[in-house]
């Protein structure tokens, strides 16, 4: 019984904390805005200039000078300011920015990061995925444990290395995934530990479907979240 | 010496040569300067480099001068949205320089403030590093970076003055600001002109010094890539929450 | 987690201790965060490390620190518009560093911006580029300068919303801006406190995410350096032009 | 019959030109807004984050938040804009101004300037100056020919080489003193070329005077006002 897209979002939303700036990429990462708790601060910034992002507008509503990262339509709050690319950048790669969230292809033991190409596919670009991976002071990363190809096979996406071009080496703070939570010593030698299952998971479960060395620590509190 | 041209061909008339770097604002389709691209377009200009965070999408934005092959280089951070491009640049048509984007904001704005070269934490231990200097500053590793300049900026501003004050609206800010500071010539069309004066001086976020050249574009054609949309009973949805549609 | 204080010295409760950098905003006179510069006094912390481009001047600004001994370096383009100052510096007792003002400028800017070095041509075959990188790029030489980062920003603003939004007013905006970005814990006094909304999000200066706890100083005293005036008669007199007073 | 300090400023002012963006230094640089021809559209930038800036105020209605580089109260016009240090510096150190003025101690044949102190004595620092020679495209020194000491010896302050500790090496392109004009191809080996005579000074009272080599071509357009 591994966790909906909806569990997942619900997991990375306990690392929010109150006053946090966090960044959030898209798919699974947006979802985490739902599950902000009542009453809690917590401003959103977007890489292409704009903190203290409000809700999607009503339908109607959308303004085309007012977009999310993902180009999506949004729309203001009271606590909303804007500003140049330049200067959102220099508060993601000043360290000002509290929390990334975001989607990864493969996550390394050591932190390592992979989320941008695939060599000898198209690549779209890294956009501002290797400045917040870099800059941002915690980076949790959401995403299925392993990759379903159209056959049905599965690959691994936690590795004992990435053998995609990295988006960052030893970024990554704390994996969330379907079947559990994965803290990384990203600055250390401690490497990743399974410091949580999903509902029903079984510790021999992830183990099979894991290529990366983890060691387990079930029940205590995740080191790297302590902000 | 007014700053002021009658529309975008003027403005630009004489300024676009072939082989040229021209710098382009806008995040997506947000903030573009799409009548000035229009009128790239029309000079009949090859084999241009452009500096701009996106490609456009299919006839949008740049995707227009590709479709007219005036592009022989885009230094981008993320592109692909549209499919003529992915086409050129499989063929080998198409030059490709891939930048992190905040890594391509700071470039251009050390660019315009006369700083030839920095480091940053972003991309090291990546194939961004590759080729460049990486050197250790208090333990940290960080690759350095060179400043970018440009033949030509095209900008899109909210407002303008006479003097070449701009004022940006929203996130349509994003590249703009920076660019207008990187290149020889500026060119800015503006969707609202006033007379200098007009603007809260404490409020200019790009002083006319920048601007050399000036079209007002009343009623430019603002697109939406992703319309996204909450339903009006959700109205207590949180932060970003909601369908896309 | 409100961000406001009841006053400065609240603000600043615990945070100042001896051998601390700070930075303290303002161009002169103008733009200083005074009340904020009494609290630190007051905290009687010692051995301070301030960053700020002049040095007050006597019994104002960073002069009250100079009576009181607790300043052991600076970091300044121009100073010694007080005589303390002068007296503490050649007796030995006060360390300076002079930086050119741009330099200056851009190392906290970089500071902020997580930006460890840069290069710049201000200083080339000066002593200020003594004992430092020089490298050419494109056939001219630069000088590399390191960013500054400080445990304390202390700044000053016109407007600021309980978020920490802020607007500077004038030349009063100067190294505020920068210095604010530059710190583990900016702390800003404000002229005028408002509720978040009441600024217009495209004219905040400093995004609220820099400020982490302001103070209300609704009647700060502001001084002139240079009264300078123009007789009423004289009103097509040109720009700059006009006799000191 | 050497230029006063009014003629000296109403020589630099032939430098402006239509359009440009100008900073002009503490002293006689000052004045020379006083000498900006009627219709000709110049604006004058603050090196405080000012650009546009006005006249001094009518008595009573100075403002402390607006003052100018020298620390003295001013006021703005329609033109006027604000911003910060940092992008005060970034249109200084970017080329983007097209004129200084400013005054000097020593000129050097090759365009070396020093203006910023004088070892043994207190030094009150460069502020914006080493900025400003190094990024603004063409930099008029305005200076009495000689320094004059207490004792009334006379010093010469165009050299072979500055003594004092330089503000810039190879910035200066033209230097207008009491005595005449010299232009400096401050890029090249063409050294320094005395261009213009004030009234009633002769060649040799300027040779004299002057410690730096020069070559004389009276009545010739210089060839760095050419913008």
């Amino acid at each position: 019984m591994a966790w909906t897209r909806e569990q997942m979002a619900a997991r990375a939303a306990k690392e929010l904390r109150d006053g946090f700036y966090v960044n959030l990429g898209i798919g699974i990462p947006t979802l985490v805005a739902n599950f902000i708790p009542k009453g809690m601060r917590v401003q959103l910034q977007s890489e292409n200039g704009m903190l203290g992002m409000g809700p999607f507008p009503f339908e109607g509503e959308e303004d085309p000078d007012l977009i999310n990262a993902g180009k999506q339509t949004i729309t203001e709050l009271p606590t909303t300011s804007y500003f140049s690319s330049a200067d959102s950048f220099g508060m993601i790669r000043g360290g000002h920015i509290d929390l990334s969230i975001l989607g990864a292809m493969q996550v390394a033991a050591n932190g390592d990061l992979a989320n941008w190409m695939i060599p000898g596919k198209m690549v779209k670009g890294m956009g501002g995925a290797m400045d917040l991976v870099a800059g941002v002071k915690k980076v949790v990363v959401v995403m299925e444990h392993v990759a379903k190809a159209k056959d049905g096979t599965e690959e691994p996406k936690l590795l004992s290395a990435c053998s995609l071009p990295l988006t960052g080496a030893g970024v990554v703070d704390l994996v969330i995934t379907d079947l559990g939570v994965f803290a990384i010593d990203k600055k250390g030698t401690g490497g990743m530990t399974l410091i949580e299952l999903a509902d029903g998971v079984t510790e021999d479960e992830i183990k099979a479907k894991t290529e990366a060395p983890f060691k387990v620590a079930l029940g205590q509190a995740p080191r790297s979240s302590a902000a | 010496m007014d700053k002021v041209y009658a529309d975008a061909r003027t403005a630009l008339a004489g300024l676009v040569k072939d082989g040229m770097t021209i710098m382009a604002g806008g995040f997506g389709l947000c903030g573009i300067p799409d009548t000035l691209i229009e009128a790239i377009r029309d000079s009949g200009a090859k084999n241009l480099t452009f500096i701009s965070n996106n490609a456009g999408v299919d006839g949008v934005g740049l995707g227009l001068l590709l479709e007219t092959r005036q592009i022989r280089k885009m230094i981008s951070s993320y592109v692909g949205e549209n499919k003529l491009f992915a086409q050129q640049y499989l063929s080998g048509e198409l030059e490709l320089e891939f930048n992190p984007q905040g890594t391509l904001a700071e470039r251009i704005r050390a660019g315009g403030a006369g700083i030839p070269a920095f480091f940053t934490k972003t991309g090291v231990g990546t194939i961004i590093a590759d080729g460049k200097e990486v050197r250790e500053f208090d333990g940290e590793q960080y690759v350095m970076e060179r400043g970018l300049f440009a033949d030509i900026s095209v900008v899109h501003a909210w407002k303008g003055d006479r003097e070449g004050n701009l004022v940006y609206r929203k996130t349509a800010r994003n590249f703009n600001p920076m660019m207008a500071t990187a290149a020889k010539m500026t060119v800015a069309q503006v969707e609202h002109l006033v007379e200098p004066g007009e603007i809260d001086p404490d409020c200019i976020h790009t002083p006319g010094i920048f601007v050399k050249r000036l079209v007002h574009v009343s009623n430019p054609v603002k697109r939406i890539e992703q319309r996204t949309t909450r339903k009006r009973e959700s109205a207590a949805t949180p932060a970003a929450a909601g369908e896309e549609v």
